[in-house]
């Protein structure tokens, strides 16, 4: 795994380049290189498994996280590669060509974060919801508990509690409350 | 006997077919139930399905033909008993059963069917279309063996007349059919596998690619008269290959007992087979029936 | 004489293919029929559906259509403590949630650096709790095929042992299906007495109930004329579709992430993932009986290596305040299914950062299933579906 | 009634929609796919047909009360009713998996008149198995009306009660009631199988006592419901009552 990213370090400008354990690491490549790394890795490294493409929205940076999780079967070793967008307009090259499947994990994305892949077939189709206006809904400023209250009707009496203070209450009822107190659940 | 009296006891036979059909079709599931390993529905679970689609308040309709499909599949089932004499050599229970009944049984056979045909097919929904469809080259196919077996009796007892195949079939179990002609009778009884609708031919109403097929759209007082008419061709198609293969009967008790046997003898088999696909099953009835048909022919003609 | 009986339909009818690559349908043209399986079809695995095109009963097109099920796991567990997130995310796959308790588990406890900290104790008891989710599932899924051609027996007989399993999971963790039994840091109680007993006296009765599903499935003639065939997934699918589990160890790729990539004790049992080479729907079913055999073999195996007594849980955070530093990993394991993953981000916070699910219907039941279904007959669809082992809510989540 | 007079009958009643203003108004707000747009068609035959899918395929019709007959007729009906409860085969989310169990030796619901029927015209209980997706919930009324009257829903496990542990979830519905009238609430999750039968035993009590009504609380207070339905469901590709 270290000799094939120290081999194809310089060739794609790798960044950030993690290991999680022996055989699984975690690198970042520009927009740009991103698909040709990919079908490099495919064609030359043997990594001929996609295992998964996922996305994770760094909102305090304003960028979206794109990840292409490859495998190789023979050598048993696995890469994540992983590439930065804007998330304004966000889009991405399809890579629908590479691997049958893909098309679907980009017909996704396309309905949870709003990223764009011209050119992936079906990629305007709903995928799990229907008719929805909000904006997507795997964005982390899209509050979902704020939209189930305002669109569905709570049941009357359910209540919400604070993990920490009923716990506190429940099992120690007569402790006052001390000054080591938490000050994230506040 | 005059045509009241006879009327009015071809009705009451009507009646004991028909609640004798539904304790058949409650034991026939309970049967299935059993294999498996379940307690099943109790015995008198059909008739209460009746009544409650009887009661069903909402009935629509899909236009005028959606109407009838059920009429005409019961209209099958009781002419099918009506032509067919219940029990030998009774002058009540005879029915109206005349000489060359056998042609128009077979007739009707097929009438259910294609009645079920228009209704479903007025029905819209693409379940009832593909079902017929396959519904209709089945029956193609189970009809050709089965046609050439009943003339190959007709050819052995010279007649078309169901009285006097029975007649000749009387004295003794060696005198059946089965065993005087083995060859149209086993022609017979794997048409029979078929004609009874069960697995591995159920692919009519097959519940898991169609589901439930032409009577998709039929609901509470439609289906009960297709759950009635059910139960009564369950027993008249039996009744059928009895009087043809098993010597008929000349009493209820032996009625009762003979068509039980034959019903289940396509039960047991579709309880441990699984669904043909259509290609599969209308090539299996070209096969070893259709030869053994024409070969039960020949053996009488020459 | 049999090919002279053989049913050729004539394909020439069928759509033309267009200049972009793309079937040339005109459903006003009165030659085809759209018919919906699902979601309210008794043929279709769950509780999603397959939009069909048809010619005649050939079909022509199929689309699948999933989010039926959808409940936003992945957002809400973003919105909940490590802990409480941890019911949430076992709902979501209903077939085999030990699988997702695992997962999430071991994410964590990688993560918070808490791996190493596992008792030996608890890793047999995940590895028999684990076994256990796979013979539940195995014991619907196998004679499950037989259902789907109008066999019931075998399904209700199936069935049946499963309640018996699923009874020895209510002894265990107190719970039917959804059993919360590994958390992180461990397992959540020690095997009640006379556990090893009444599971030996269970896995007897599966013995007797795989030979017999061995006479009802393998043995009939209209069984294999149905199987045999239809479905085929060609070896070279398997690296273009993604293709995972028991459908890729059907198509002659011997895949198993048990063997492969290791994890809790597998290395210490011995095992052989079976294989077959003929990749239709007979080929999957047989491999998937043989992993029944395997999988009983594996829990006596458990059973009888596992240690008698020991710590099940290691010394872990108070969980109300319980922070993990910011990283990333992709944890996986062998479902009954296949490859069934978990991308597990955390960004310092005491809630994780997003958790993506990597089920194996994902590629199969919505690429592959379309792929598969074309210029087949109506009535192998719901096989099909049934052999690729179609789970949607891992889908769609 | 002569057959001229049946047709009329049934023609009347396949282009009722045509006349259901208030209907058209409400559906031409709302979002149509382009496979159910207006259209003309060349048959086979070479004629031209128009075809609206969403008229030709639906009924704009009201449900209307069924009023119980009452008296003796009704108790028997009911004791039928009760005796013979055909559930439509739907699993629409994770408490499906308890079903086959509950069909299957060790429970066994058969022995109570409980079948599975697998087309909505047939059946007359609808299990609501778990959460209700939004997606799910407009398949779910199409199958709930089309079901013939007297109906019933028994909604299993916290989810359909208020939400359970989907309470924020963006894409099921917190409460079932507000949406389809409930008949018997099973808690758990998910509900034992146990639990099922113990829900069927209530049920037929219902049944029998006759306060099983709830298909014409539907049609009583449809308009409610409708507004409910159409809050949450965005694209109302179908006319308001669809038998």
């Amino acid at each position: 795994m270290k000799e094939i990213l120290d081999r194809i370090q310089s060739k794609y400008n790798l960044q950030d380049t993690s290991f999680r354990t022996d055989t699984m690491a975690f690198t970042t490549v520009s927009k740009e290189l991103a698909i040709d790394m990919v079908t490099y890795m495919r064609d030359y490294e043997g990594f001929k498994h996609f295992v998964m493409m996922s996305c994770v929205d760094w909102i305090e940076d304003n960028k979206l996280q794109l990840l292409y999780l490859l495998n190789n079967p023979t050598k048993k070793c696995d890469i994540g590669i992983k590439v930065f967008i804007e998330r304004e307009n966000p889009s991405m090259q399809s890579a629908h060509h590479l691997w049958k499947q893909l098309w679907t994990y980009q017909r996704e994305l396309k309905e949870a974060f709003g990223i764009d892949f011209p050119g992936s077939p079906r990629v305007d189709e709903n995928f799990v919801l229907e008719g929805w206006t909000e904006k997507p809904h795997m964005l982390r400023d899209f509050d979902t508990n704020k939209y189930a209250e305002e669109t569905y009707f709570p049941r009357e009496g359910r209540s919400t509690n604070d993990p920490a203070t009923y716990m506190r209450a429940k099992l120690y009822p007569n402790q006052p409350v001390t000054a080591k107190k938490n000050k994230d659940h506040e | 006997m005059s045509i009241y009296a006879k009327l009015a006891y071809t009705l009451l036979g009507l009646f004991i077919v028909l609640n004798w059909g539904m304790l058949m079709s409650a034991t026939f599931r309970k049967i299935v139930a059993r294999v498996a390993g379940r307690h099943g529905i109790p015995f008198y679970q059909p008739w209460i399905d009746l009544i409650k689609n009887a009661g069903v308040r909402t009935t629509l309709s899909h236009g005028f033909m959606f109407y009838l499909g059920p009429v005409f599949r019961f209209t099958g089932a009781v002419g099918m008993f009506l032509f067919m004499p219940a029990l030998f050599g009774s002058d009540m229970w005879s029915n109206f059963s005349f000489q060359g009944d056998l042609i128009l049984l077979l007739y009707f056979q097929s009438f259910g069917m294609l009645g079920m045909a228009i209704g479903a097919g007025d029905g819209g929904h693409p379940h009832s279309t593909i079902g017929i469809s396959r519904g209709l080259a089945q029956h193609a196919a189970i009809e050709l063996p089965m046609i050439l077996g009943v003339i190959s009796l007709a050819i052995q007892y010279h007649t078309l007349s169901l009285n006097e195949i029975i007649a000749a079939q009387q004295g003794g179990f060696q005198h059946w059919t089965i065993f005087t002609n083995p060859i149209a009778g086993i022609t017979l009884l794997l048409a029979a596998l078929g004609a009874m609708g069960h697995s591995p031919f159920n692919l009519v109403k097959a519940p898991n690619e169609i589901p439930i097929g032409p009577p998709t759209e039929y609901h509470g007082t439609y289906l009960g008269v297709l759950m009635s008419s059910g139960a009564i061709l369950h027993v008249i198609e039996a009744a059928l290959f009895m009087n043809l293969l098993f010597g008929g009967a000349t009493n209820w008790l032996e009625y009762i007992v003979k068509t039980f046997l034959i019903y289940f003898y396509s039960v047991f088999v579709g309880v441990v087979f699984p669904r043909f696909k259509i290609e599969q099953s209308v090539v299996w009835f070209f096969k070893i029936p259709l030869a053994l048909g024409i070969l039960a022919i020949l053996i009488y003609s020459f | 004489m049999s090919k002279f009986f053989e049913f050729k339909p004539d394909r020439s009818k069928y759509p033309a293919m267009g200049a972009d690559g793309k079937l040339d349908i005109d459903l006003s043209s009165q030659k085809y029929t759209k018919l919906w399986l699902g979601p309210n079809h008794p043929g279709v695995t769950g509780n999603m559906a397959v939009e069909l095109t048809l010619a005649g009963d050939e079909i022509v097109e199929a689309k699948t259509h999933v989010g039926y099920l959808h409940r936003g796991f992945e957002k809400l567990i973003e919105r909940r403590l490590y802990v409480q997130g941890f019911p949430t995310s076992i709902r979501m796959c209903v077939a085999e949630p030990d699988t997702n308790e695992y997962l999430i588990a071991r994410s964590t406890e990688v993560l918070s650096g808490y791996d190493k900290d596992v008792p030996e104790m608890a890793q047999w008891l995940r590895m028999l709790s684990l076994e256990m989710a796979r013979l539940q599932g195995l014991l619907r899924g196998v004679p499950g095929q037989a259902g789907t051609f109008s066999l019931g027996i075998g399904v209700q007989w199936g069935v049946y042992l499963r309640d018996l399993i699923l009874d020895r999971f209510e002894e265990l963790t107190g719970a039917r299906v959804y059993h919360m039994y590994i958390i992180p840091g461990g397992v959540r109680g020690l095997l009640p007495d006379g556990f090893k007993k009444r599971m030996e006296d269970n896995l007897r009765d599966i013995d007797d109930f795989i030979v017999r599903i061995r006479q009802l499935m393998f043995n009939n003639a209209i069984f294999n004329k149905r199987a045999k065939g239809i479905g085929v997934i060609p070896k070279e699918w398997v690296e273009q579709y993604g293709i995972v589990g028991t459908n890729a160890r059907a198509s002659g790729v011997k895949r198993d992430i048990r063997k492969d990539y290791p994890y809790l004790h597998y290395d210490q049992l011995d095992f052989d993932p079976p294989t077959a080479t003929d990749g239709d729907i007979y080929a999957r079913s047989w491999v998937r009986w043989q992993e029944l055999i395997q999988t009983v073999d594996l829990i006596r195996q458990i059973m009888a290596k596992m240690p008698e007594k020991g710590d099940i849980r290691a010394q872990m955070p108070n969980v109300l305040h319980w922070k993990i530093p910011k990283g990333e990993t992709y944890t996986r394991l062998e479902s009954g299914r296949g490859e069934y993953g978990m991308y597990y981000v955390t960004d310092g916070s005491d809630k994780p950062r997003r958790v993506n699910l990597r089920g194996p219907s994902y590629t199969h039941a919505i690429a592959l299933l379309e792929k598969m279904l074309v210029n087949t007959n109506i009535a192998d669809v719901h096989a099909t579906m049934v052999s690729l082992q179609t789970c949607p809510p891992e889908i769609e989540r | 009634m002569s057959e001229l007079d049946i047709n009329d009958k049934v023609n009347e009643m396949l282009h009722k929609s045509e006349h259901n203003a208030a209907a058209a108004e409400c559906f031409e707000k709302t979002f149509v796919r382009p496979e159910d747009e207006e259209r003309e068609v060349i048959a086979p035959d070479g004629s031209i047909i128009k075809v609206n899918p969403i008229y030709d395929y639906f009924s704009g019709k009201k449900p209307t009360e069924e009023k119980p007959c009452g008296g003796v007729v009704e108790k028997f009906l009911n004791w039928a009713r009760a005796e013979s409860i055909w559930v439509l085969g739907f699993g629409t989310g994770c408490g499906s998996i308890e079903i086959p169990p509950l069909m299957t030796p060790r429970f066994d619901a058969f022995r109570f008149g409980v079948q599975m029927r697998p087309t909505p015209r047939q059946s007359n209980a609808f299990i609501i198995s778990g959460y209700l997706s939004v997606k799910t919930l407009k398949r779910v009324i199409r199958s709930y009306e089309q079901m013939p009257s007297p109906k019933y829903i028994l909604a299993l496990g916290s989810c359909t009660i208020n939400g359970g542990m989907y309470y924020d979830s963006y894409s099921t519905i917190n409460r079932l009631d507000k949406y389809l009238p409930v008949d018997v609430y099973i808690a758990g999750c998910m509900p034992r199988p146990e639990a099922l039968l113990a829900g069927f035993m209530k049920l037929k009590e219902l049944i029998k006592a006759g306060k099983a009504e709830k298909a014409n609380e539907y049609a009583r207070n449809f308009d409610e419901y409708k507004a409910n339905q159409k809050k949450i469901i965005k694209d109302w590709n179908m006319p308001d009552y669809n038998w």
